[in-house]
């Protein structure tokens, strides 16, 4: 039967916002660009609508998709409300009580029977300032080993920028951009990962900072660059080496920087000594004159900076690349001064000491690599863990990772939403989002910046600062340590960490931007490190080659962990994977407009396609030696061919259902830097059969 | 599920009237174009090109959300389909004309002799529409307002 | 949310359509003094000249009410409590309501006629009318319809179907006074004749004769006119006017003027009582002014947007567009807007070839269409009133070109707009 | 009389689609619903050139869509915007047909769907959404000769580079709108 009036039509598709309610402030603590936020509240106290924070001077106004996308994932269906108990199979509620009393139980338990090491924290997304440092405490009580965002992330750069310089943080603020001459960005997608903070970038070009992009897909920060660099995937470590020699070998060098502020120069220069940029042509695609071009223009536009980004670091020979582009920046003179250094998102403002009574302090009764852990969750030799993240779909060979967290005695999963891992969990526990918990947040400025509480919580939410001291408290554990709020918590940290010593809650929020750190008094701030010429490796000098004891040395990729021993034929192509706008890690995926932005793809270049025999939309099955998925093909000519990247965030329990990237990467580290890799392994692809959508 | 309907982009339309023809022999009762024009009564095609000006025009059913024809009907005969289409029953029909007082397309036509109204029923038996099939410059696209967004509008 | 609605016609039935579509719980209750499924007035004189069954002229089938969950009451709404927010029936029941829609249409209104009392005289309006003429019709002869407006020429067509001899009586110097221009009246009444309706204008109905039968009953025997003439006749159809039903506002606070004045959301004077259809005075699309415009297309418009507002969806009622169709004599005739221009405003487009019965007059003022009529070829009618509705300003040019083909309209191209 | 105008510059979008975000939350549109698009678009020259095409409404000084709009829903302001009234869309889509710049959307509750240019937030003083979000100026909100200048010169420094681009919407002298289009 037919009808005669569509209501659906009758009602109007837009709503414009009115804006008489009050603003309130926040800083967005997605990707570390530290961009200000406004948000607005509708009358129930929810969130309405975000904005840029016109006032805060680090993004002016500015912000990219993934801070309005939110607010869909706080009030979204998959938000988890309360406590539950797996019961057969399904999850049931309980109180907070009833949770703690178990878990403290069980954990005692462990401890009693299998040792420290047989409880491990996965923690990648603890929470802010105040559960951190919770977190913190609760393991030196308890001797918990974590495996945060290090392994997954971050720890080749910042163990090879902790041998080099003594501190594995970034050097510089992004905001230094200003100041620079050149720009180097290696594997770094700004444009997509730090699209609010972008405009620092396109505003140095502005004011003549020459902006090189070397990377192997011709990103969007590529496009708005002065030079692209295309480089053969994986041959990151050849050029750096190969600049290195071309610098030493033409005396492009800082020789007063080196002689007075590096130690094992020589040793560097017979390294890669070799490394001639003909050498470097046929490694990485680069045509020699370009090279050789870049080392000139380093050596002569100067102060330059470095910004190397995950498409380095996460890959199976990030080491020693990170080692030669940073020593490539120091035997330069390019840190310590205004416009130089290296920018990253990594900007530990250090840790606490001297808090925790030494008879108080439990330590870890075994110590094991990220890559062991999943021996040794398989073998039983750890019962239980504490997840705050993803780790089913953030870590590398995610059905392994599943298939052991899994097999596990007793699962604790505090998180935000009903993720791939907290499915997994015997008990799942809510936790707060960044805008229900108030906290410094460090940034790519390298700055705090204090943010207030914007919502309050809806159901029984609690950050991890509440959550460990709960526990403590539970488990006998001296919980006098554990700050109660957010505020107390940054009180306690100024006290036990100088790196922060100058940073009051006030001071941050009368300082328009926040305030630059280390900063060990007030009326004092360092805007970069080392300034003053003084490293904090025990020399106090950068040693250029005291990442390993090996020499410097480039690895092909498809020799390196991951891909040795793998049959070309078998998988001859590369797979890895990328960032977009629209998502950050795995949070974003579960909001309506994310999901409207932004679908799964496989990026491949169109002789790719033609070898498959897919289309455009067409499903096409990526194997590598861990798994397979199977993903909509998109077709550009960005990518080099034999080439495949996709993006990391999808999980089967998110809205996207879609099987994580990460299931196709094997467990493998970057020897040198310590990353297990997520990038760049060697696979099949088929096309799948069946158009795509 | 959404409304399938026709799309014309006139800027692609060579006014080579193909779909006119595909429409008439569809809508006919002798099924071929030799014959059409000797039928008694004579078929009308549903969508009709015409040149105005210096492009062309095709004047065929929008099948609109909140239609005029449906509101403007007598008798019950125009309303929605499920989908949305906007549909004619034409047992109802008794020519009225009130349809062809409001369409603002003109895209109503009527049949004097049978009394009724006729208008594009988008061919709901056909896999495409004959006109789209038969249109060789895809000026006519049939699909979902998703589809045309995608397809048409993202191209 | 209890939503009353008075009537079952067009606006009241789109008013329920629409509120059940936007408030699926809501309780809807509708009152109708017919007990009946929702039906077309404008089809009792196609039922009545037998040319469709009684079943078409229902617009909804049989499951209506139970499909979309509406209470249908039969009951005459006698009046409005305002204060109590409750209704009167006849029978002494209260029905109360949080939003009450007013969709009584309008009644026949006929001015006191002397002999008017006895059988063979009608109305036609209900489909209860159209039912009583039939069958009052097998044993006639001949008939004298009074009112030479849309209504009497339907009827007089319904009759005319059944092999009766009809005289259509008007007062008007022509035919539809209302709707068209004297051109085309012209044209109609000459189809009229044609086709063997004797028609007479300028001329009014003075007195009824009868006579009795051999019962003692009497019944119609003819007419007396004003002119003198007397017309023999068994059957009589009054047509001459109609008059909203605002009799159940009275004393209620209600503002009525001619019909209840509503405003753009067809809410009355009083909140959360609305009116719609042919009983609502409601803001005229050219003139803004209010008044009644009783044609369906704009009491379903008025009882879509009534309903919708009622539900708490804003909606505001664009305004009406006086537009007629009528078919006189297999004679297709389209009026929209104004028919006739005051003198000396505006200038008149016009074709007129009388022998094909073929005749277009297009009103322009201030470079804008403001009223057409077409007879004969009707053919791409709507664009023209659709150009009328849009108030925008057309080429004179084009103006030109459609008098002769409508479709030919070339406003729609991107290339060929705005006259440049 | 001083005019105001958006400038929006293909050359810069990075693709982040703030403003596609920025205007759906500011417009309160449903899920499915955009009046901002911006699609990838690869042309191999020399190279690969890639930009982004950014469709959303031009307010032209001229509209199309008015001109066919057979109910009059569409009517260009004396403030030169244009607005599409919800109540009078039949959903008849021609105007989605007709509109040479893709910017009529069809909206999930049948009708159409455009830029209003923000105009409840330019009446108070506020330049509109996708403006106040894009991270590299790639949208840019001012008075109209400022811009045009603006817009000159981004045009000149584009072309040096050896890039082929033009600017739209400067012919009229109240198109609301501009574009610099890669070419």
């Amino acid at each position: 039967m037919g009808s005669y009036v569509r209501t659906r039509a009758l009602t109007s598709s837009s709503e414009p916002l009115d804006h008489d309610e009050e603003l309130r402030t926040s800083i967005c603590c997605l990707c570390n660009g530290g961009c200000g936020i406004k948000i607005s509240l509708d009358q129930e106290g929810k969130i309405k609508a975000v904005f840029g924070d016109p006032e805060n001077p680090y993004n002016k106004g500015k912000i990219c998709s993934k801070p309005m996308e939110i607010a869909q994932t706080l009030y979204g269906p998959y938000r988890v409300r309360y406590p539950m108990k797996k019961v057969n199979g399904t999850f049931e509620r309980i109180s907070w009580d009833e949770a703690l009393d178990l878990i403290a139980q069980k954990y005692n338990q462990y401890i009693k029977e299998n040792g420290t090491g047989s409880i491990v924290g996965i923690t990648s997304k603890i929470g802010g300032s105040y559960s951190k440092l919770a977190h913190g405490i609760f393991s030196e009580l308890t001797g918990l080993v974590n495996y945060g965002t290090g392994p997954i992330c971050t720890d080749s750069e910042a163990n090879v920028r902790k041998k080099l310089f003594g501190d594995g943080s970034g050097t510089s603020p992004l905001s230094d951009v200003v100041n620079s001459k050149i720009l180097l960005i290696v594997g770094n997608n700004t444009a997509q990962t730090k699209a609010g903070q972008f405009h620092w970038i396109t505003e140095a070009k502005r004011r003549g900072t020459r902006v090189v992009v070397i990377d192997t897909r011709f990103t969007e920060t590529a496009q708005a660059a002065d030079l692209f660099i295309q480089i053969r995937p994986g041959t990151d470590a050849a050029l750096g080496m190969a600049l290195l020699n071309y610098v030493i070998k033409n005396g492009l060098y800082d020789p007063t920087f080196v002689s007075k502020h590096t130690n094992g120069f020589e040793k560097l220069v017979q390294d890669v000594s070799t490394f001639t940029t003909k050498r470097a042509e046929e490694i990485t695609g680069v045509p020699q004159n370009v090279i050789e071009k870049l080392a000139q223009d380093l050596a002569t536009l100067k102060p330059g900076m470095l910004f190397e980004g995950r498409g380095i670091v996460c890959v199976n020979n990030a080491g020693a690349s990170l080692w030669a582009f940073e020593g490539l920046m120091a035997i330069l003179g390019n840190i310590g001064k205004p416009g130089s250094g290296i920018i990253s998102h990594i900007n530990n403002t250090g840790g606490i000491s001297n808090l925790i009574q030494p008879n108080d302090v439990m330590k870890p009764d075994r110590k094991r690599s990220s890559s062991a852990l999943y021996k040794d969750m398989e073998e039983g030799d750890v019962k239980m863990v504490l997840i705050s993240g993803n780790p089913c779909a953030t870590w590398p060979d995610s059905a392994r990772m599943s298939k052991a967290i899994e097999g596990l005695d007793f699962v604790v999963s505090h998180t935000l939403v009903m993720d791939d891992s907290a499915v997994l969990a015997d008990i799942v526990l809510p936790a707060t989002h960044w805008l229900e918990e108030a906290g410094a947040q460090p940034s790519v400025h390298r700055v705090l910046q204090w943010k207030n509480k914007t919502v309050e919580i809806r159901g029984e939410e609690k950050s991890g600062g509440d959550f460990y001291r709960l526990l403590a408290e539970r488990m006998g554990l001296n919980s006098s340590y554990f700050p109660d709020s957010s505020e107390s918590a940054w009180e306690l940290e100024r006290k036990h960490n100088k790196n922060v010593t100058g940073i009051s809650r006030e001071r941050m929020l009368a300082t328009p931007g926040g305030v630059h750190f280390p900063c060990s008094e007030i009326g004092k701030e360092n805007v970069r490190l080392f300034a003053n010429g003084v490293f904090k490796t025990s020399s106090g000098k950068v040693e250029l080659t005291g990442v390993s004891d090996a020499p410097l040395d480039y690895v092909d990729t498809f020799d390196a962990p991951g891909n040795n021993g793998l049959s070309r034929e078998e998988f001859p192509y590369l797979f890895s994977t990328n960032k977009v706008a629209s998502h950050y890690h795995t949070e974003c995926q579960y909001s309506d407009w994310a999901n409207e932005m932004e679908q799964p793809y496989v990026e491949m270049h169109p002789l790719t396609a033609l070898e498959i025999g897919v289309k455009e939309g067409d499903k096409v099955r990526v194997e590598t030696v861990a798994g397979s998925i199977v993903l909509a093909a998109k077709i550009t000519q960005s990518v080099p061919r034999g080439f495949l990247s996709t993006q990391p965030y999808f999980g089967l329990q998110s809205p996207y259902r879609q099987a994580p990237a990460n299931t196709l990467f094997p467990v493998a580290t970057d020897p040198v830097g310590g990353n297990l890799i997520s990038k760049n392994i060697m696979c099949n692809a088929k096309a799948e059969g069946g158009q795509g959508s | 599920m959404r409304v399938q309907k026709l799309f014309f982009i006139s800027k692609r339309c060579d006014g080579c009237r193909a779909c006119e023809v595909a429409c008439l022999e569809k809508h006919s009762q002798s099924q071929s174009i030799f014959m059409t024009k000797m039928e008694q009564p004579s078929p009308q095609p549903r969508i009709k090109v015409k040149r105005p000006g210096n492009q062309y025009w095709a004047t065929v059913c929008q099948h609109c959300t909140d239609s005029m024809c449906v509101r403007a009907c007598m008798t019950g005969a125009m309303q929605y389909s499920p989908e949305g289409e906007v549909f004619h029953n034409t047992n109802k029909c008794v020519g009225c004309w009130m349809c062809i007082m409001v369409c603002p397309f003109g895209a109503i036509a009527p049949l004097n002799e049978a009394k009724k109204a006729s208008k594009c029923d988008l061919c709901k038996d056909e896999k495409i529409p004959p006109c789209v099939a038969s249109c060789s410059r895809q000026a006519l696209f049939y699909g979902t307002p998703e589809e045309y967004e995608m397809k048409v509008a993202g191209d | 949310m209890r939503y009353l609605i008075i009537g079952n016609s067009a606006a009241g039935v789109f008013a329920a359509e629409t509120i059940r579509g936007l408030d699926p719980d809501g309780q809807i209750t509708m009152i109708s003094n017919e007990d009946c499924l929702p039906y077309s007035r404008c089809l009792t004189s196609y039922y009545l000249g037998n040319e469709i069954s009684e079943e078409m002229v229902y617009i909804r089938d049989k499951a209506f009410y139970t499909e979309t969950g509406i209470d249908f009451q039969v009951g005459y709404v006698v009046r409005v409590d305002v204060d109590s927010k409750s209704v009167l029936l006849d029978s002494g029941e209260k029905v109360t309501y949080d939003k009450l829609l007013i969709a009584t249409g309008s009644s026949p209104f006929n001015p006191p006629l002397e002999g008017s009392g006895i059988e063979g005289i009608f109305e036609l309006r209900t489909l209860d009318d159209a039912k009583a003429v039939a069958e009052f019709a097998l044993k006639v002869k001949s008939a004298v319809v009074m009112g030479a407006g849309l209504v009497g020429l339907k009827g007089a067509h319904g009759l005319h179907e059944l092999g009766i001899s009809v005289t259509i009586v008007g007062s008007a110097p022509q035919v539809l006074r209302h709707s068209i221009d004297v051109e085309s009246a012209e044209i109609l009444t000459r189809r009229l004749e044609e086709d063997g309706y004797r028609v007479l204008l300028n001329t009014k109905v003075t007195k009824v004769l009868g006579e009795e039968d051999a019962d003692g009953r009497m019944s119609v025997s003819g007419v007396l006119l004003n002119t003198g003439e007397q017309i023999p006749c068994q059957m009589i159809i009054r047509a001459v006017g109609v008059r909203p039903n605002v009799k159940l506002v009275s004393d209620s606070g209600v503002s009525v003027n001619y019909g209840i004045i509503v405003d753009d959301e067809m809410q009355t004077s009083v909140k959360d009582i609305y009116a719609a259809g042919d009983v609502a005075e409601a803001s005229d699309l050219l003139s803004g002014e209010k008044s009644v415009n009783a044609i369906w297309p704009s009491a379903t418009e008025q009882g879509t947007v009534a309903g919708c507002n009622m539900a708490g969806v804003k909606r505001k009622y664009l305004g009406s567009l006086a537009v007629n169709s009528a078919v006189i004599s297999g004679v297709g005739i389209i009026s929209a807007g104004l028919v006739n221009l005051p003198p000396g405003e505006g200038s008149v487009l016009r074709a007129y070839e009388p022998n094909k019965n073929f005749y277009r007059k297009f009103m322009i003022k201030d470079g804008r269409l403001v009223g057409m009529i077409m007879v004969g070829d009707i053919e791409g009618a709507g664009i023209l009133s659709g150009l009328i509705r849009k108030r925008a300003k057309v080429d004179p040019n084009y103006l030109n070109k459609m008098l002769v083909n409508p479709i030919e309209y070339p406003g729609y191209l991107p290339v060929e707009r705005g006259g440049q | 009389m001083s005019q105001h105008a958006m400038l929006v510059d293909e050359s810069r979008c990075i693709g982040c689609k703030s403003c596609t975000v920025a205007c759906k939350q500011e417009n309160g549109l449903q899920t499915g619903d955009w009046w901002l698009r911006v699609w990838r678009r690869e042309q191999l020259k020399d190279h690969l050139v890639r930009y982004y095409n950014t469709q959303s409404c031009r307010h032209c000084a001229d509209p199309v869509c008015q001109a066919v709009c057979p109910v009059g829903a569409i009517q260009r302001g004396e403030d030169g915007l244009v607005i599409q009234d919800d109540a009078k869309c039949l959903g008849c889509h021609v105007c989605v047909t007709s509109c040479p710049h893709n910017a009529m959307r069809i909206m999930t509750n049948g009708k159409v769907g455009k830029c209003t240019l923000c105009s409840h937030r330019l009446a108070r003083g506020k330049e509109p959404a996708c403006v106040s979000v894009c991270p590299v100026n790639s949208r840019v909100y001012g008075e109209r000769e400022e811009l045009l200048l603006e817009a000159n010169k981004r045009l000149s420094e584009l072309r040096t580079k050896g890039l082929r681009v033009h600017l739209e919407g400067t012919e009229k002298e109240q198109t609301a709108v501009m574009y610099l289009l890669v070419t």
